[in-house]
Order: structure tokens, then sequence, then C-alpha cells
């Protein structure tokens, strides 16, 4: 038996992976990723509490099938900003997007 | 207009050449008016089915831009473009004209002196003519002023200095396996 | 140094001959040409098996092996002149290269024979050595009709090779111009009957 | 949907109609009288000597020039006390038929119905792994009509 | 915001790629740089000249019997249209008359030779389409055939070197009318099946019609002949419109397209092989016993000075040829005029604005023979 | 630790491996034999012969193949990048090898009865895509990645068809205690005792063999791999045993991807008769009905041989329309119509019909679209006329 | 545990070892190749392939936007296929307005297709 | 003989592709596990988990740390999957199964193909910033802070038991019907908000040509 604790400490990891990158990496894709990292570390933590302390477990697997789905959305949606901010920078690197007025 | 039907006998030639060097060339001379130019008449050169226009080197282009624009009978057509080698006597540039819709051929050529390889290009006047230059370029050394795109085309691009198609350029020796070159030994087989 | 000017960014136009005057021959040095007509050294390469397995057991995994690649030769589609129609006409329905298990792919990567069939011009000839280069071993080649075997009717234009074998090692020829399937067939079989005999030697 | 279907029927038509393919190692078919493989001579089985006289004709026809010829004086002429009548004769010969693009011109030329394109398929399997064994001599030549492997045609 | 079509809204830099010249569908030798944006070929950069070997050049040093050889391997796929070229124009301007036999037999072989290249071509082009080689296999089935039946007349299979100045190298065997019967029955077959098996294929027009387009004028423009200008409307077909050999003989219809892409340029060769089944069938009709070559023909043949372009209609379009004498019994220049050579330069014109798929497909649908245009 | 490892019981590893063991035998032998029958049935097609040389009537033609690419040099490209060069194989090939897992071959014969079956088998063929971009761009050459990206955006169009038709499939299963929808392989199977699903749903079964065709990149979908356009798609780089990783996975693509079409459509091992045929005799019925798996996923193959030895290939754009605006809204609309019938409980019938009319349509549509002559693209054409060819 | 997670464990142990199974295949393919194929390190054909010319510039570079485009499509659909799955094993106990609910979801999806499609992303160009 | 055994050369990609990979990396921490497996340390879920966790954590690392943005988005396909593993431990088949469809085919190409788009592959230079160590700090503590409360709470805890896709959509369905519709038009919102950002806006029709040359 697994305890809670574990997949609590897997998930507290990969956030704080992916916490760690969205700071430190600079090119907007990568930070993108982290972002991902970050939502799959959320929709463990919801799995994992609604499967031990809800006896049906199924409201918190509709959340993370929830965060799924919003994560996929918001790296389209992303990526369609990347992609603009390459246009005009030639470049992903988000510090060239300092100057907000694109 | 090339005899009709079938094998060429030598009266019908001579009609053809008759209504060639008539008809024809009142055409073209009407066509060309303004132009220096003459129908080759000498049996030496002349062509035995087509009427063949000499023109001076300055005034080819003028002349086929005429030839096509014409009324009546328009050679719309370059059929083809290319040069013939007389050594010291310089290079001719032929050009092979045709109207598609009165199906005449003309034929126009223009002689360069060997010193003075050059001619203005009739890329303007047919498309056609681009790579048909592109290769007399290279293979005469006929440099076309004007040319919109005057690299080698059959020839490798850096070799500007080798006319493969002159007289002068030599052949390659053959290399010979046979012969007394490889040792022969009587009952050998 | 590039070997040919595969420049595919087309390049500004090279000024046109200044003064065309008296035609140069062909200077007796074309630098970049001499370079493209370097023969490729052929570099076998050498299989682990050679240096771990005992001399005994040499014998089978040649035999085995051997019979696999002469079995599976894929030549690579690589047609020049004339003589790429009857190369294409072997594979075809009435001769049917499949029934030997040859079937050409388009890559040299995925190839074992390089079939050269026809005339190998000078402004062709790095492209062939290329390819070649960029077979995997063991690779063999053909040098199929007159052309590819010593330039055959146009030997003496001095823009065509002399033969192929000038710039990479052929293993077999097959005269005619062209060589009917038949020839070239007979051309792989005996290609094949080479690979059986040589078989100690490959991937040594 | 029309045309797929009815490129569909003509395949599996096909595929019904079965293989045409010659096989080629296994079997021989008949190859035609005129066939042109290679050019090779002939032999003069009356006088057993070959019928050319190492005239150069045909070396100098020869497009590609993948002939050599030598003539010497017939040791078996009547004059020397053989019973042929050819003065000169054949001394050396060679074709590179790695060359020769069968053409057919040294035997139209050949005064002498000296040469004849082989017609067997023989000549067209002459695959080698070294490409100085295609350079044919005299007794290469030779050896196939003497042997009496072929039935020669030559061009009116 | 300025309004735009959904053709410029997005953007891509260009790519380059390399086709050739060893790439399985550029047909030989040949290769072109293609611009490329996305999949949208924004600009074609053409090389020829790998397969440049000089025949005109040797063959100035050839005697006219010579030559012929030469010109079987310039034009390979139609090898009889092209020494008729050659030897017409010797004979024109040698003056020889031609026996009538001779001629039709002429006209015969150069016609099955259209369908043997026509053949070449449907097959190469359901390759270009992406038929996995079933065309290719079926019309060198059909193409076996023809070749069966010349190599059975002139003993090669494809450099048959049997027109001569004057007429035929020898006679064609006893059952010449009866193979030419079996083989006409068997390319009558050969094309229904690729009829059937391509022309009306979704896919395969899905991937031909609009594609490749060039007008009338702007074939007419680029010196374009044959089918491929045909296809565009012109109707401009040497045998009718420049008669040699008996074709103001028989009858038949030159066949033109209407919108000059690369379905009429398939379409448009597929029915002038049924136009070729027609006319070899008349002149069987015509074929009356006789000698094949001209009584007094000199060993050594030799021209007046002069010069003639001798132009006849070969599969692919007008094969010319170009041959200055100063006397004597070589040229002292040739030149061929190549068909091919001219419709590929519309090339460029034809692709730009297709996609990638397009280029290999538009490139299929000139038919060209590398060593006919590098010569 | 006595009988069981890790907690487990011994024999659920040891029955893992060894039904693994098996699937990796038949696939190794099924997917040579494939090849084979394919180089012999396409030579038929085109009136030729085949290997005949190679072993009797040439059946040893693809070990030797195998041996010749084993002994093969194995080649990376300097330019390549090496890990992603590297690691592309393996992500190609063991997603579709996981595919295996859920198969049904007969009663009882598969290696793991999966709740989830369909959509496991969905999501774990979906990630060699990943494999095939790796493959190209790792080989850095232009042609692979042309390939790769072809191959990646026709992966991806076409999945959804493949997902949604056998959505539509597994809807309409109706279980024993009146429930509908499964997506256990097994059951979808076992339920097909009488009528097999295609019957119902032809159009889903339509769309499913096109998305299929295209999945496998077969033609007239083999545009990735086109020969005459990229020379062989992501793969050119790829020398010996390596890129017969890459065949090998397609080839048991085919093999289960017509697996999955007859357990799905034709009945598996079920219809007709499985099930009888194996309560009269255990094994023959265990022969009966590895033989009905066998002939459908024969049947499949070999009208997938048949197209590809007569269609031509479509072009990107054409494929990609094909899909998006032709085969996803017809899905849809099948989905939505089972939906309406199932909800409603009306009869099976309607479901016949309904789906019978959108293969009716999908046909018309076919026949229409194409005989429309595609307007050549906005480009300006490039003329000469004072412009430089460059 | 539960005895059905037993089992899901038990099956998916299967999917782990399938994955170690086939590593291994490719893995072994790949040492046998090393002991058989003969290797030569020296060597000029690292050159990358491309019809026998020497390779015009790195290959890796700017592919089109509708890749991308698709991708996107792709993605959102494939959201909506998930969702699809349990809604085909429940929407029957559920009755109509579950039906209703996913067909409106299948609408607004299909709204943005539409738009994709009216706006020219799905046209290749 | 071992001299001649062209060993470095010959074994170098082997080594990093499959040895490497499998052996190095996993060997140490396999060879653990087993014997706390042995020792009946932990049970085979937990063991399968560890394994999950290394696959997790590592690839997030690779994500976060590669220097190559490819190899970084090739890690995170690895952490995604594992992410599935997870989710199946948790008894949920249907989540991971929707995680490999979505992320395994789905999101992962759509990554890769940004970054082709964007030319990420070509300058590796741009990737990390100079926070790194600001951003380490950050984020040790931010684990820290979870971590601590995490085991400072105590968790009551029921059984774990796979759930049923079926009783998992009637919940959906009956239940979560407005997020639900809300999710699609998000979807939508996704989609044009996509597609208007790839347009390209400003280039007007004329200078196509310069804008592509
Ligand atoms: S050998 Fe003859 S047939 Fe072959 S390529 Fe050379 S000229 Fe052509
Ligand atoms: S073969 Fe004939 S032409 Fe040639 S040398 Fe002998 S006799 Fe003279
Ligand atoms: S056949 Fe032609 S090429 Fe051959 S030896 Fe005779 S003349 Fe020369």
């Amino acid at each position: 038996m697994i305890p809670l604790e574990n997949f609590l400490l897997l998930s507290a990891a990969l956030f704080a992976i992916g916490f760690y990158g969205v700071l430190a990496r600079r090119s907007a894709i990568l930070i993108l990723m982290s972002v991902e990292l970050m939502l799959a570390a959320v929709s463990i933590n919801l799995v994992a509490f609604a499967a031990y302390l809800d006896p049906e477990g199924l409201t918190g697997m509709i959340f993370a099938i929830f965060v799924i789905t919003i994560a996929a959305a918001e790296v389209g949606l992303a990526l369609g900003i990347v992609l603009r901010l390459y246009r005009e920078r030639q470049t992903a690197n988000v510090d060239a997007a300092d100057e907000l007025k694109w | 207009m090339s005899p009709e039907e079938g094998a060429p006998d030598a009266a019908a030639d001579d009609a053809a050449r008759d209504y060639l060097e008539t008809t024809i060339w009142a055409e073209v001379d009407r066509a060309l008016s303004g132009i220096t130019a003459r129908p080759v008449t000498d049996e030496e050169e002349r062509s035995v089915i087509d009427l063949v226009v000499r023109v001076p080197p300055r005034e080819v282009v003028t002349a086929l831009r005429a030839l096509r624009d014409a009324q009546g009978m328009n050679f719309d057509y370059l059929r083809s473009l290319t040069a013939v080698d007389y050594e010291e006597e310089g290079v001719d540039v032929v050009y092979h004209l045709y109207s598609v819709e009165t199906r005449h051929n003309v034929t126009v050529k223009c002689r360069l002196a060997a010193d003075r390889l050059v001619v203005e290009s009739a890329t303007s006047v047919w498309r056609a003519a681009n790579w048909y230059e592109r290769e007399a370029q290279e293979m005469f050394g006929v440099r076309f002023e004007g040319h919109p795109d005057p690299r080698n085309l059959l020839l490798p691009e850096e070799m500007t200095d080798v006319f493969p198609l002159r007289k002068s350029h030599p052949l390659a020796e053959i290399e010979v396996l046979q012969g007394e070159g490889i040792a022969y030994e009587e009952g050998e087989l | 140094m590039a070997m040919t000017p595969s420049t595919g960014a087309p390049v500004e136009a090279p000024a046109a001959p200044a003064d065309p005057g008296v035609a140069p021959l062909l200077p007796a040095e074309h630098p970049a040409e001499e370079l493209a007509l370097t023969p490729v050294e052929h570099r076998p390469g050498r299989a682990l098996y050679k240096t771990l397995l005992p001399g005994v057991l040499q014998v089978p995994a040649d035999l085995v092996l051997a019979m696999g690649r002469k079995s599976s030769l894929w030549p690579m589609t690589f047609g020049l002149a004339c003589c790429a129609i009857e190369m294409i006409a072997t594979y075809m329905a009435h001769y049917d290269l499949d029934r030997f298990g040859i079937v050409p792919w388009p890559s040299p990567r995925q190839s074992d024979v390089m079939i050269v069939a026809g005339t190998v011009t000078k402004k062709m000839a790095p492209a062939v050595k290329l390819l070649y280069e960029q077979m995997p071993n063991p690779k063999w080649v053909i040098s199929m009709g007159a052309c590819a075997t010593n330039g055959g009717p146009y030997t003496r234009y001095d823009r065509v090779l002399q033969g192929v074998d000038k710039i990479v090692p052929v293993d077999v020829y097959v005269p005619g111009c062209p060589p009917r399937p038949e020839a070239l067939i007979d051309a792989l079989v005996s290609l094949q009957e080479k690979i059986m005999e040589e078989r100690k030697a490959l991937g040594a | 949907m029309r045309g797929i279907v009815r490129s569909m029927a003509t395949t599996l038509g096909a595929f019904v109609r079965g293989p045409v393919t010659r096989e080629y190692p296994e079997g021989h078919r008949p190859i035609p009288e005129r066939d042109r493989a290679f050019p090779l001579l002939l032999w003069d089985f009356e006088i057993d000597e070959p019928y050319c006289t190492g005239c150069h004709a045909c070396e100098r026809a020869c497009p590609v020039e993948c002939m050599t010829v030598l003539m010497k004086d017939n040791p078996a002429h009547t004059s020397l006390g053989g019973n042929s009548s050819r003065r000169k004769i054949i001394d050396k010969f060679w074709i590179d038929y790695a060359r020769c693009m069968r053409c057919n011109i040294c035997v139209e030329v050949c005064n002498f119905d000296a040469i004849a394109m082989n017609n067997t398929w023989s000549g067209h399997e002459t695959s080698v792994y070294d490409r100085a064994d295609l350079v044919m001599d005299l007794p290469q030549l030779l050896a196939q009509h003497k042997a009496g492997a072929i039935d020669e045609w030559v061009a009116p | 915001m300025v309004a735009n079509t959904p053709e410029q809204e997005f953007e891509t830099r260009e790519l380059l790629i390399n086709m050739g010249p060893q790439h399985p569908s550029t047909h030989g030798v040949f290769r072109m740089v293609l611009g490329v944006d996305g999949e949208v070929v924004t600009d074609v950069v053409p090389y020829i000249g790998y397969m440049h070997r000089g025949a005109e050049k040797l063959c100035e040093t050839m005697d006219f019997r010579q030559g012929v050889g030469y010109m079987d391997r310039t034009e390979y796929l139609a090898n009889f249209n092209a020494e008729l070229s050659y030897v017409l124009a010797v004979e024109r301007l040698a003056g020889i008359e031609v026996p009538e036999r001779a001629q039709w037999i002429r006209m015969i072989l150069c016609e099955l030779n259209r369908l043997s290249s026509h053949f070449m071509f449907t097959g190469a082009f359901g390759t270009d389409v992406g038929v996995f080689g079933t065309a290719f296999v079926y019309s060198f089935r059909e193409r076996e055939v023809i070749l069966d039946l010349f190599e059975e007349i002139t003993g090669d299979r494809l450099m048959y070197a049997y027109f001569r100045p004057g007429g035929l190298a020898w006679e064609v065997p006893e059952n010449f009318e009866t193979r030419v019967h079996e083989v006409l029955l068997s390319a009558r077959h050969g094309i229904r099946e690729m009829d059937s098996l391509l022309t009306e294929n979704e896919i395969f027009l899905a991937r031909t019609k609009g594609v490749g387009a060039i007008s009338a004028a702007d074939a007419v423009d680029w010196g374009m002949s044959g089918p491929s200008l045909r296809a565009s409307g012109v109707p401009l077909d040497l045998r009718r419109d420049d008669p040699y050999l008996y074709y103001p003989q028989v009858d038949f219809d030159v066949i033109t397209g209407e919108a000059g892409d690369v379905f009429d340029r398939y379409h448009v060769r597929l029915r002038e092989m049924r136009e070729s089944v027609r006319i070899i069938e008349q002149c069987m009709e015509h074929l009356s016993d006789g000698p094949i070559l001209p009584e007094r023909l000199p060993r050594m043949l030799r021209t007046p000075p002069g010069e003639i372009y001798e132009r006849t209609e070969a599969p692919r379009g007008e094969y010319g040829i170009y041959l200055v004498s100063r006397g004597g019994n070589r040229p002292y220049r040739l030149k061929v005029r190549s068909a091919c050579f001219s419709n590929l330069q519309a090339l460029r014109d034809m692709t730009i604005g297709h996609y990638v798929a397009d280029a290999v497909v538009i490139l299929g649908s000139i038919d060209i023979v590398l060593c006919e245009v590098d010569r | 630790m006595n009988g069981d490892i890790f907690g487990l019981e011994i024999n659920i590893w040891l029955d893992a491996l060894v039904r693994l063991g098996l699937a990796v035998a038949l696939m190794t032998v099924v997917v040579m034999a494939l090849i084979y029958l394919e180089r012999k049935v396409i030579a038929r097609f085109q009136q030729r012969l085949g290997p005949t040389r190679t072993g009797p009537a040439g059946i040893l033609q693809s070990p030797a193949d195998a041996l010749k690419l084993l002994g093969k040099e194995d080649l990376r490209p300097k330019n390549a990048d090496p890990w992603v060069f590297e690691l592309a194989p393996y992500f190609v090939f063991i997603p579709i090898f996981l595919v295996f897992v859920a198969i049904p071959f007969a009663f009882d014969w598969q290696i793991r009865v999966l709740e989830l079956g369909l959509l496991y088998v969905l999501a774990v063929s979906s990630i060699n895509i990943v494999g095939w971009v790796m493959a190209g761009w790792g080989s850095d050459n232009r042609y692979a990645m042309l390939g790769a990206l072809r191959a990646a955006a026709q992966g991806i169009s076409y999945e959804l068809p493949l997902v949604l038709a056998l959505v539509a499939v597994a809807m309409v299963v109706s279980l024993p205690g009146d429930v509908r929808g499964s997506l256990n392989l097994v059951e979808i199977v076992a339920e097909q005792g009488h009528i097999p699903y295609i019957v119902w749903q032809p159009l889903a079964f339509a769309i499913f063999y096109i998305a299929m065709l295209a999945e496998l990149n077969r033609t007239p979908f083999d545009i990735p791999v086109g020969e005459s356009e990229v020379v062989g798609g992501p793969f050119v780089e790829y020398s010996g045993i390596r890129w017969s990783m890459f065949f090998l996975g397609e080839y048991t693509a085919l093999l289960l991807l017509s697996l999955r079409g007859a357990a799905v459509f034709l009945g598996g091992w079920a219809w007709p008769l499985g099930e009888e045929v194996a309560d009269q005799n255990a094994a023959l019925g265990l022969l009966y009905q590895f033989t009905l798996t066998a002939a459908k996923a024969g049947v499949l193959i070999f009208t997938i041989f048949w197209v590809r030895a007569t269609m031509p290939r479509l072009r990107v754009d054409q494929l990609m329309a094909f899909s998006w605006k032709v085969l996803l809204p017809l899905t849809f609309a099948q989905i939505a119509a089972n939906g309406l019938v199932l909800v409603y409980g009306w009869p099976d019938v309607v479901l016949l019909a309904a789906s019978g009319g959108g293969l009716v349509l999908l046909a018309v549509i076919i026949d229409r679209a194409v005989r429309r002559p595609t307007p050549r693209p906005g480009l300006p054409s490039g003329g000469l006329e004072g412009e430089a060819v460059r | 545990m539960g005895e059905s997670l037993h089992s899901l464990f038990g099956d998916y142990l299967a999917v782990l070892l399938g994955t170690v199974i086939g590593f291994f295949l490719v893995f072994t393919a790949l040492v046998a190749t090393r002991v058989l194929a003969p290797f030569s390190p020296e060597r000029e054909k690292g050159t990358t392939y491309e019809c026998g010319m020497l390779p015009l510039r790195r290959a890796s570079t700017n592919i089109g936007v509708r890749f991308y485009l698709y991708a996107i499509l792709f993605v959102l659909f494939d959201v909506e296929a998930v969702f699809l799955f349990p809604w085909m094993l429940s929407f029957v106990e559920l009755g109509a307005a579950a039906y209703y609910q996913m067909l409106l979801f299948i609408l607004v999806l299909g709204a943005g297709l539409a738009y994709a499609w009216k706006k020219g992303a799905l046209q290749w160009r | 003989m071992l001299r001649r055994l062209p060993l470095p050369s010959q074994f170098d990609r082997i080594i990093i592709t499959g040895g490497l990979v499998a052996g190095v990396a996993l060997a140490p921490l396999l060879l653990v596990l087993l014997v706390l497996l042995a020792v009946d340390e932990i049970t085979a879920p937990e063991f399968v988990f560890w394994l999950v966790a290394a696959i997790v954590v590592g690839g997030a690392l690779g994500t976060v740390l590669l220097p190559n943005i490819v190899y970084a988005a090739l890690s995170l396909v690895a952490t995604l999957l594992g992410v599935a593993g997870v989710y199946l431990l948790l008894g949920s088949e249907f989540l991971a199964l929707a995680q490999v469809l979505i992320y395994g085919g789905g999101v992962v190409i759509l990554l890769l193909f940004g970054l082709m788009l964007t030319n990420a592959t070509d300058d590796p230079v741009v990737t990390d910033g100079s926070q790194k160590p600001f951003a380490a700090m950050v984020g040790l503590l931010l684990a820290g802070v979870i971590i601590a409360a995490a085991y400072d709470a105590t968790w009551g805890g029921s059984e774990l038991a796979a759930t049923s896709l079926r009783a998992f959509g009637e919940r959906l369905f009956g239940d979560f019907m407005v997020p639900f519709i809300i999710i699609a038009v998000l979807l939508d919102i996704a989609l044009t908000g996509a597609y208007v950002n790839a347009r390209r806006e400003r280039a007007p029709a004329g200078d196509d040509q310069e804008a592509s040359s």
C-alpha cells in the first residue's frame, strides 16, 4: 500500500521543479513546458486526494480531467502567442517581450 | 513551305525554292523594312527548304521583334537558336522561326566577327531564347548582351573559359586497352 | 572545398567571358574538376565478429551472412542515360528482378548495389562519388553499359568521364550499348557469385 | 467513386490473368535471328582460316574506334604452297566489347563477309569482373563460329 | 488591420529543397532546387547538363551512317523518330529519293515508336502521381511487346540504327505484317487498360486537374512543342503542318487539350496513342512490295554544301536537326533541336504556386528525356 | 516471497512474460510473412512473379533480407543529432508493440483483458508519431524533416476519425442487462456472435478503413514516405537494422490495425459461430477462432495491398482537407445519430439506415470533390519579363 | 488493496513488461548488427543525403504554420474525444439531457472548426 | 586481440542509447529498490511507484535543466508518461489513458511543432537566464513548504480502488454540466486565439515576394 504522502511528495517535487523552470528558463516554449509540469503536479495532487479521501474518488478525478483539458488548451493558445512574439522579435526569448506594446 | 508530300524531287525542289525566295521573302521584307536584311541565295549557304535571311548583328533583335510582330505572317515561335563556328571567319548565330498560324518558316542568321562575339539577347522577344542563348554562350563563347541569367547551362558553372563545340576544341584521347598496348601471347586461350 | 557548385541558392551570375576572341583549349588542370575526379577510396570496414569469433565459427557466419546479402541486393534507383531504360525494363514484369529479391530503394542508405546505368559526365561524377560514399558497407557497384565502363560512344568528348571506375571501384562490368535486360540479370547473378566467393573478405 | 472502382477492377483483372514474366536465367527464350549482340569473326571451314583479311575497313568505319586490326601475309596462300586464295590474312584482331555500341557498321562495310553480329545468348552474357577481360582477341572472336555455335545472320 | 485573404495570412520562411540529380522522380539526372514556403513552391531553379555528352560535337566527326547511331542515343525513347529526322535531313540535302516502301515502313516504325514512348510516359507519369509501380509495369509490359517487334526487325531492343540515308538498313522480316497486327492488338488493350487504371480515377483527377496549367500564348512563347503544346490548345502538329513522309496521305486527328494542365498533357498523349494506332493501320494498307533503298546509292554518302533545318514530330515534340554541310561525308555542324529542352524551360512558369508534390507531377507531365535535353 | 513476486502472484508475471513472448514470436513470423506476401501479391497485381529464388517459391526472402540488414553497416550522418537519431526507433517501435497487450485473438487468447482496451490501444499507438518526428528532426535531412512533418500532420489528422469511428461502434455495443457501450475489446468481440458491427455501422467502418490506410501511411496516403517526393520520408538517413526497425514497426502496425478492425467491425473470433464451435469442441473451437481472426485480418490486409497496387497518391492538402472537412464531420454526425437512436431506444435498424445514408453521402462527396478542378493557388506566376531567373 | 485495483495493476504490469521487452528487442537487434556488420569509423559518408548533392543548408528550420494549426485543432478535438469515452458509457443511463449536453459540446467545437475552416486555416495554400 | 577490438568507436552509440539510459541511470535505483523489496520494506506497487517517480522527477529535471530544447521536450514526454503511470497507481485507468492520448499524441507534437516553427532548436543559448540561483532557491523553498505541510497533516484514508469509467461518466455528465460546456467554450476560445495569433498580421498582399525571399 502506497501512503498518500508519497504522492504528495512527488507532486511537490514536480511542482517545485516546474516552478524553478518557469523562473529560470528564458525561452517561452520552455516556460510553457515548465507550466505543464506544474499543472501535472496539481492534477496528481487532486487525483491522490480524491482517491484517498473521497470514498467515491470521482470529483477530484473530474477536476483532474478538466485540468488536463485546460492545460492542453493553454499550450495551444500560448504557443500562438509565442509564435507571434517570435514573428515580431525573431526569437522566442521572453526577455524580448519586455516592451509590451505589441 | 517545305516541298509537298513526301520525297522531294529536283523539280519540286526548285519550285519550292522559287516560292521561298519570292513570296515569303516579300512578306519578310515588308516586315523588315528599315533593316538591312538580305535573303541568302548563294548555294553554299542557303537552306534546302527554308528561307534564310542574313541580318547584321547590330540589328538582329530589332529584326526578330519585327518578324514576331509582323502583320499577316507573324513569326511568333522560336524553334531553335544556335551558333555555327566558322573558325576565323567568325561565328554565325542562327534563329529558326516559325509562324504558328501561317505555318511558314524563316531562318535568320547573323555573322559575328571572330574577335567580337557579342550580340544582343533575344530573351526580350521570346522567353524561349533564354536557355538557347545560355547554351550558345557556353558552347561557343558568344556573349548575349542583356541576357537575364548568363550562367552556364550545361557545363559546370565555373567553367567559363572552355567552349567545347568550337572547332578548335580538341576531342579527348581514347584510352586504349587493346592492340599492342596490352600483352598478347600466342596460345593464350 | 565544395565538390560541386551545389549552391542551391543561385549564385550571382559569373561575368560573361570578357574577350572570347580565340578559344582557349581546356586547361590541362581545371582545379575544381581535378578534385571532383579523384577516386573514392573503398574502406570495407571491419566487423566485430571477425575479431571475436574463433576462426572455425567464422566460416558459417560468413556463409550465412553472404547468403543473406546475395539474396537481397537492393540497388539504388539511379538512372543516368539510355541504359537506365533497360535497367528499368529489368525491374518490370517481363524480367522482374524481384524474383532475385532485388528491389530498388531511392536512398543510398538502404541500398547495397549501385547500378551505374549510363554515361557519367564530369559534371555528374561528384554526385556519383558522393552517393557511393553514402552507401553503407558492404556495397557493390555494377557498371552497366559501354558508357559507364569506359565512356562508350562518347569517350571522345572530354566532358565525359572515361569509365566510372575512374572514381569508384567497380565490381561487375556489363558491356553493351545498352545491355539488354538479360545481360543485366546475368551481371547480377555474377555479382551474387562474386559475393559468395569473396564472403570471407566481406566485413573483414 | 466509379473511377476508383474501375481502377481496382483493372488491377484485379491483371491479378487474375497472371504473370507474364520470362524466367530468364532458368530458361532462354529463342532469340531473334537478327539479334545484334557483339561482332564476331567468322571461320572459313573450307580452308580452315578466318575469312578476315585484315583489310582495316571495319576498323576505319567503326564509330567508336573499338577495333584494332593487324594484318600479315597469309602463310597458306597458294603462292606459298597453301590452298588459300587470300594473299593477306588477319594477324591480330581485338575488339573492345566494352566500347562497342553494336551498330552493325563493321558488318556492313566488310567486303569479305568475315564478321557478323553474334545472335546467340552467349553474346549477351558477357559480364566480367575486370574490364580488360572485355577486350576480345582473335581466338576469342573466332571461337564461337569455329565451334559451330552460331548461325550467322549477315545483313544484306 | 488590413484584411487579408486566407492565402496571405500565414507566413513562413522559405525552405530550399534540392531534388536531383539522383532523385527517383526526376527522370534521370535532372536537378531542381525548389524554394518552398510551407508546402507551396515559390521558386524553381532547374539545373541541367548532367548528361551533356557532346553528341553534336561527335557527330561532326562521324560520317552520315555513323551519325545515325548517335541520334538513337540522343532520344532513346523514340529512336526511330530521331533517326528519321537525321536521315531526312541528309536525304534532302543530298537530294536522295527514298523508295516508297521504305517510307511506309518508316512511318509504321515511327508511329510504333511513338506508342512505346507514350507508354513509357503514362507509366512513369503514373509513378509520379504515386501509383506504386503498377502503371509503370503495365506500360512496360506493352512496351516490351513493341520492343520485341523492333528487335525482330532491327536486331536491337533500343538502339536500332535501322534507318539509313536513302532508306532502311535491311528488309523487314517476312511476318512483319502479322506481327504488326499482333502488336497493335496488344497495344490497344494496353491503352484501354491505362485508360481505365488512371484516367477516371478520382484521386488521379484530383492530383492532375488544374495543376501546372500553362496558357497557349505562354506555351508558344516558351517554344514548347508536341503534346505539351497541344494540351494548351495550340493545334501544332508537324505531321500535318509541315508534312514529311506520307503523312498527308493518312487520315488522323490532331489532338488538342483545353486547359493545358497536367491532366490535359496526359490525356492528349493517351488519345494520341489511339491516333497512332489508326495511322499504323492505314499505313499497313498502303504497304506494298518494292525496294527499300534507292538503286544507286554511293557507298560513301556525300552532300553538297548547304544547310537544312529538318524537323519532325517526335513523341515529345519537335525534333529538329540543323545540319550545315560544307561538302563531304560528314556534317560541318549538327545541331539537335530538342523538344524537351524547350518544354523544360517552361517548368518554372508552370510550377510556381503549386505544391511540392505537384512539382514532381508537372515535371513528369512534360515527359523529359534528359539525354535529349543535354545532348 | 513464496509464490509471489513483489506481492503479486508469480503467475501474473510469468503469464505476462509468456504471453508477451508469444506476441514477439507471432510478430516476427507474421511480419516476415506479411512482407513476403505483400511482395508476392503486389507482384501478381503487376503480372510479375515476385521473389522466387530464395528458398522454395522465395519464402526465405524475408529472412534473407533481415540477415542482410543485420550485416549492413549502421550509419549515423555527421550532422544528425545523436540522441534523437538513436532513440527514434525505440519511440516508433515500442508503442506499436504495446498495442499487442489488448488485442483479442480468440476466446480468452489475449495478453490482457483491459477494461478500457479500445482507449488503451488508441492512446498507446498515438505515441509513435513522436518517434516519427524525432526521426525526421534527428536526421537533419530535408526530406526526412518534410516527411516527418507530413507524417505527424497526417497522423494526427487521421487519428481523430479513427478514434471517433471506433467510439461510434463502441457506443452501440449492447451488453447483457441492457447496458449500452463498452470499451472492452473482448466484450466488443463477444457481442458480435450473431451480427458483426460492420452491418450496423458501415459508415464507421469505411471511415475506419480510410483512416487506417492513412495511419499506416499506405497508398493513397503514403505522402510521408512518398518515394517520388521525399525519397522515403523520415527514414532516408537510416540504414541497416535500425531502418528495419521502422519497417518492422510499420508492418506490425499493419497487422495490429487490421486485427483491431477485424475485432471491432468484422466480429473477430466470434462471428460466425465462433462460440458455438468452441462449445462443441474446445480445441477445434480455438483453432476455428484463430482462423476466423486471421482470415478477417487477412482480408483487410489483402485489400490494403490491393489498394496499394492501384491507387495514386493524394496530395498533402487534399489529404488534410479530406480528413478535416469530410471525415471528421461525418464521424461526428455518426456519433450524434447513434446517440439519438440509443437515447430514445429506437430499433437498431435505424442505426443501419443512418449509417448507410452516411456511406452514400461519403461516396457522393468523393465523387464530387475531385471532379472540381483545383484552382491554382494564389501566388503570382513568375514570369521572366524584366526579371532574372535568379 | 481493492480487488479491482489489484487486477488493474496486474494488467498494466504487462504493459510495463511489454515496454521493457520492446526496448530489448530493438536493443538486441542493434547489438547484433554491431557484431555482425562491418564498421569503418573514419569516413566521409557522414554527409547528409541530398540526391547526390552536398546539403544546401542545415535542414531543421522553419516549417509551415499550417502544421501547427492542425496540431492545435487536433489537440482540441482530442480533448473532446477523451470526453466522449465516459459519455458513451453513461449517456444512455443519464438520458436525453446528457445526450444533448454532448451534442452542444460537439456543436460548440464544431463551430470552432467551422470558423477555422472559413478563415482558411484548413487550407494548405 | 583486445587492442584490435574497435570497442570505443564501435560501441559509442549503443552506450549512449540503450546502455546508458537503462543501465547507468536506472540501475542504482533498481538495485536499491530491489534490496528494499527483498527485505520486505516495500511492496510491489510501491516499487513501481518509486520507479515511476524516478522517471517523473528525472524527466522533469531534464525538462528544466537540459540546454537543448528538443531534449527538454523529449524529457517532458517521459515525465508526462510517468504521470500517466502515477494515475494508474491511483486507480484511474481512464485518466492515465487520457493523459497519454492528449499529451503523448497531441500536446507534445504541438510543442515540437512550436519549437520548429520558432527555430528555437537553433539557438540553445537563450534557454537559460541569469535567475537560476534565485529560481533554485525559490523552488526548493516551495517544495519544502509543501512537503512539510503534507507530512504535517494527518490524512485519513480509505482503500484505493479502481474507478469505473461508467460511474465517472455518470458523475461528470450528471453533476458537472455547466463546467463541461464552459470547457467547450474555452476550447473554442483557445482555437480562435491560437489562430489569430499565428496569423500574419501586417504583410499586405504586395510584399509577399520580399517577405518570402
Ligand atoms: S552505353 Fe549506350 S545505351 Fe548505355 S548510356 Fe551509354 S550510349 Fe546510352
Ligand atoms: S573483318 Fe572484314 S572489314 Fe574487318 S578487317 Fe576483316 S575483312 Fe576487313
Ligand atoms: S558493331 Fe559498331 S561499334 Fe561495334 S565494333 Fe562494329 S562498328 Fe564498332
